[in-house]
């Protein structure tokens, strides 16, 4: 780079504000999470997502960000970028032209944080913290990186074969579904839960607030630049979470009686999560669509498909994030047009027949490829270090068990 | 010596309380609780999953009384618990053998009140 | 339109994360309410909150921006823009000429959600939630954006007469304030309350801070760019808010003994109310004055007025909300200047008379048509499916009879 | 000014958002705190930080501010800019030319808030609410003012001499946890405590994580324009505050077992305060030096330092704020490269032991004034008004004491 | 009649439940409680400094019984509440003088049910 | 055998537990309770309207005893939990018919301890 480009404060402020909410997704996350369970395995939920934040972050900065992005072959990355030697504040007009390197770097250090932590919902209340702490430091780097490196790095040939994911619907959203699902499996279930374990609600309505706006930054952001991409991308995030709400609110009418609180806001993180893929290629009269199918597709996912297979992905990472996550790639591939992002491509409705199955083919590889590689990792680590920790220790509660400490204490 | 406890529904406590004084008992101690009786509990559902809602909330009263208050205090809590309606609780009365005042050291009936 | 303006990436993220913080005050404003109630209607609100997140951002799709906005005639718009169609990433020059089209609209549907979101502090506790969803519909096609075309669109007579309402004194504070009174006085009062609610003080706090937070993206994002007179409102909004704080909890101190912290925080809720229309428009010094008035106003008005009265606004929607709307549009008649804002006008201080006769007349008008409206409303809809919850169920509380679900199980 | 400087938007975008963002962090702090204590008390706790916010933010306008920045001498300014007078929306060039001077002045004014704010973690659950009022705005007058004029003003003697301290390590941090240790002595210890006082983790959390969030603002806005230092200065706080929770963790792990929540979230918090002077001065890797190294040495002071001298910090200000601040400044010293920002120095590892000296000598001079300062503005304040609430108010609790209110009350 | 009180661990309070339900003990009361006992609490760290765990979370449940009842209850609390671990808990009866059934006004056994 | 229930301040908890551990009483349930007595509670304001705060915080604590241990128990709560102030709680003592370790299912005396 002899003369680098010029910066554009206006969208290096959108892009460091978006990474700031990206950020804040995470504690938003803890509590979304931590209101879930019971209140003597909240702090254990709290801990694995600021571990997330904590050794993802710099796991990042050392190597991960350098094999995801750097130039390697279509599969992974190389170590040019590692301990962010070279990533300064000149742009990369690989990736943004109009901001610094350093400033697109954290934006996906954020991506890369969320995704496992979304994982802990699968394992709560059981998993031991240190394992969880080499899990998804194997995950990351045998997960994560390889799939985003496919489908979003310059040479990663998933993008190279045109697919359309603009926030991360394979990345981040069918990737933690299936590692949750494949790793819930193999940890096993909870020892003798017969009733709802959510302690706190309004917690669970707190983290999903907060994730509804932090969402706003972490696809609207992805446009990386202030422009109508990102202004189109931030409208379609907002409709398609206000559809999926009312649908999944409806259908538990319809079904049970009332809607709750609870099915709404988990509504509004199956429309976010749908919508990752396609905020930034579709309308948004379709956004609404897209949010209206997931509710209650997920809805069906965990109110029936989990009670008849009987598996404990106890707080619906799979049902919410991998369900949505698929849907909202064939809905890309649906719904997609180049008025909205002439980088983009035109979906089946406007006859491109094409896209539909590359979005399938790229969702579809996702779910293998992290299935057979969450597989092995989790079995790794379970032969390693023990996946679980005893049986007293689950019944006592992970906090005061794997933390020496509680969350609660009321006498005074 | 009567220790006097009543299961009640959260809303009357108020009422009780009010009873509880114009009936000249004053000192009185509550406690949170959870019934199962005869009250249908109402089914809770989490996404989707139905939760028989089998513990519902109920108040704890405890008061210490003189024999001779015994009969106006649970006429004080009946009148001020009771609607009718299945759920209203009840009142369960033991013998009190001691009962001391820890300030002053006090025993017996004295310290009671 | 052949030539569509330059967009401006400052402007646009602007707007954008403004948006972003305009949404989060709902979930904010559900725990500023949430903490004042009973625990077994905690869900209850922000179950409301999120739906009208829900319904209000897809009504807002479908018709209603196209209804406050399109141009129509000078009390209602037309069906330009339905299904957003037209709201494209080009500009609109009529409403902010340097932003995409599509911003400004999801900026203004926060707006939209708000405000009847609002209205349910004066309906807690007992309002059916089948009446409220079809209630607040109601309420935003008949109410909000008739009044929001009126003052804000290009053809609304108010905005003709030349009304100064910046970030909405007419449009969302005295409306919904006016509107909580008159459905709740419809609605009627709570059975045998005899002391009160609160049962989470904190999360009350917790509110009132995002709500501050997200109140400074209402009120300096109304700028639509990010200039000096996006400055100026931030710091007005910011310094109003202060010091209705301040002498919230100093009248407090004087006539209870005490300054509280459910004070101060109502404070500052009420000088961000009535810095809401004079933002824009008025000096720091006039923001701080206008914030001590409101302090003691709305003190007065909840704690001996709503006595007196006898009326059961449950949350004051209508002493903290109608109250220091009111007051907001009359100060910015007094206190504004074409100093900070060239578009705007000087008030009575600067030997403008006029516009402080606008501005009472536009705020007058508002409390009129907007009692008249809701009136007819909540009676039509008390008609048809009845307002309130039996009798059994309020006493239940309405977490578990209107939706199935407790906030708080505490028993492991 | 003759002609004012153009406004760029992007930065204005950017100021204003990180200046709402450190607005957010006076509440987040609340929450930090507030969870820590126990539930008889958390009330007073919120209470103070929103006094803060309150009355900090008007004297800043009224005073403050001008004391602050205005052209005095080396130590103090004047009061040119009294009640904001000229402080309009034309840029200031000696603070930020690109952006309003009133927005300068308003994100300055929310560290202003932040610091005495700090101050409430040493004195709670004891000190009377108006005798911290007094106490706090005789703090901001004689010590935060004067230190923030030395350090940031154009004519400041430390700023003169070339101390960096980019986000307020001297300012905000070493001030803040200085006045904590020197006001705790002088107020004594609570009475008759034998047990940790926390009873709400969560909350401490939930104020941690968006500290953190707030924090990015707090440093990365300290930029003053959204370019490459303020992108540099985002990626360093999160790489520090990563590797400070992850140190710290580490450290619990080692020594008493196991890692903890409230282990981790204090690291979180002690890696912010000791990136705040090198953010913007100092490259990634470094950063993560600066966490990992600070996580122990507050854990030492906390757990070790404190409990052999018995001195109740009693939420540790000083040990997170002032070691840590200390720690930043000499970081700084050693650190720092022009490569990052070339209006900063080179440090100790790039040859100049200058540099390093002068940090030192700013930190300590800090240390001093601070220490002296406060010792006499709390003695004063004891004898004119008593520091402390009477034995049965504290044994009672202070939010029904002090503030005739209390935070939960659960029985309906 | 007797007033059963037991103390149980709260992971045994579904199993408790379901034993009662079986011996046909339909009418309880559950409360929080926090127990010290021969129970080894475990140590907890706050900041580095050291508490020692010494009150661990316990359900108090009161049942009020007809004798006849008795000795169906006092089994079905032990079997749904052993684990054979420390910890497990105690139950006390006490001699119930009165029950009244707040709804009715009903004393006695029949108030009991 | 004695049930022995004490009402006191929750900020004498910790001074009433080394009370009852120096007089040899180490098992105990402890639970949250809200008291209305002589003490004088203070009026609490919400947004200018007065409730008058009538109800406090205090502090439940049960003990099952043998006889022979009934007196120090008391000894030992009055010890730690007396401040000489109005609300310093009350000592109630009734007789206990049955004890059980659910661990063992032994009874009576062995039981208690
Ligand atoms: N035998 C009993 N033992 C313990 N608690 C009881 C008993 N009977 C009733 N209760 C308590 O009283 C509450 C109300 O009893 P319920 O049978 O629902 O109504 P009612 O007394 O009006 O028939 C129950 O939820 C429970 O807490
Ligand atoms: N004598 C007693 N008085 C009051 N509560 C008791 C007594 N003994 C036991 N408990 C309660 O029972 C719980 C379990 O008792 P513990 O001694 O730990 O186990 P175990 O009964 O299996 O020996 C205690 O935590 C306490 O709450
Ligand atoms: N007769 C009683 N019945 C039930 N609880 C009582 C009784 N007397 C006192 N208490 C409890 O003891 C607490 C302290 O009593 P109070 O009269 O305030 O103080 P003191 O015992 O020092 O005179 C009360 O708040 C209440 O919880």
């Amino acid at each position: 780079m002899n003369q680098p480009l010029p910066i554009s404060a206006g969208d290096t402020a959108w892009v460091l504000i978006c990474a700031g909410l990206v950020m804040l997704m995470t504690p938003a996350l803890a509590f979304f999470y931590g209101g879930m369970v019971r209140r003597k395995n909240i702090l254990a939920i709290l801990m694995k997502c600021f571990a997330c934040l904590g050794i993802i972050l710099l796991a990042w900065a050392i190597y991960g960000y350098s094999l995801a992005f750097g130039r390697g072959n279509g599969f992974i990355g190389n170590f040019q970028w590692a301990f962010l030697n070279g990533v300064g504040t000149a742009p990369e007009p690989a990736y943004a032209p109009t901001i610094p390197h350093c400033a697109f770097m954290i934006f996906q250090a954020m991506f890369a944080v969320i995704t496992p932590a979304v994982i802990i919902g699968s394992l709560v209340e059981r998993i031991k913290f240190s394992a969880f702490l080499v899990f998804s430091l194997l995950w990351l780097t045998l997960v994560y990186i390889p799939i985003c490196h496919m489908v979003w790095s310059a040479d990663g040939w998933l993008r190279g074969m045109g697919v359309l994911d603009f926030a991360g619907g394979c990345v981040v959203e069918i990737n933690c579904g299936v590692a949750g699902l494949v790793s819930a499996l193999i940890l096993g279930k909870r020892i003798g839960l017969t009733r709802p374990t959510l302690h706190n609600l309004p917690f669970v309505v707190l983290g999903g607030g907060l994730l509804w706006f932090g969402w706003l930054g972490f696809n609207a952001g992805s446009a990386l630049a202030a422009n109508g991409v990102a202004a189109n991308a931030f409208v379609t995030t907002n409709l398609a979470a206000a559809a999926a709400a009312v649908s999944w609110a409806t259908v538990e009418w319809l079904i049970t009686g009332k809607p709750t609180m609870f099915g709404t806001i988990s509504g509004v993180i199956a429309g976010l999560v749908a919508i990752t893929p396609a905020c930034g290629f579709v309308e948004p009269w379709a956004a609404m669509i897209i949010g209206f199918v997931v509710g209650p597709l997920s809805f069906f996912a965990v109110s029936t498909i989990k009670q008849k297979f009987g598996y404990d992905d106890s707080l619906d990472a799979f049902g919410v994030h991998g369900i949505g996550g698929f849907w909202g790639m064939i809905a890309t591939g649906i719904f997609a047009t180049t008025a909205v992002n002439p980088s983009g491509s035109n979906g089946l409705l406007l006859g491109n027949m094409a896209q539909l199955k590359i979005q399938f083919l790229a969702a579809s590889f996702t779910v293998i490829y992290c299935a057979a590689a969450t597989a092995l990792i989790a079995m790794a680590v379970n032969k390693l270090i023990g996946l679980r920790v005893s049986a007293e220790d689950e019944i006592m509660g992970l906090d005061i068990t794997q933390h020496y400490e509680r969350a609660y204490t009321m006498l005074e | 010596m009567r220790l006097i406890t009543a299961i009640i529904q959260p809303h009357r406590l108020e009422e009780v309380k009010k009873e509880l004084y114009a009936a000249d008992v004053n000192l009185i101690t509550v406690s949170e609780a959870l019934g199962h009786g005869r009250q249908f509990g109402i089914d809770e559902f989490y996404r989707g999953v139905k939760e028989t809602g089998n513990l519902l909330r109920k108040i704890r009263i405890d008061i210490a009384v003189n024999e001779a208050f015994e009969e106006r205090t649970v006429a004080a809590i009946i009148k001020g618990a009771r609607t009718g309606k299945i759920g209203d609780g009840k009142i369960f009365v033991t013998d009190l053998k001691r009962c001391i005042r820890i300030r002053t050291g006090e025993e017996g009936s004295r310290a009671i009140g």
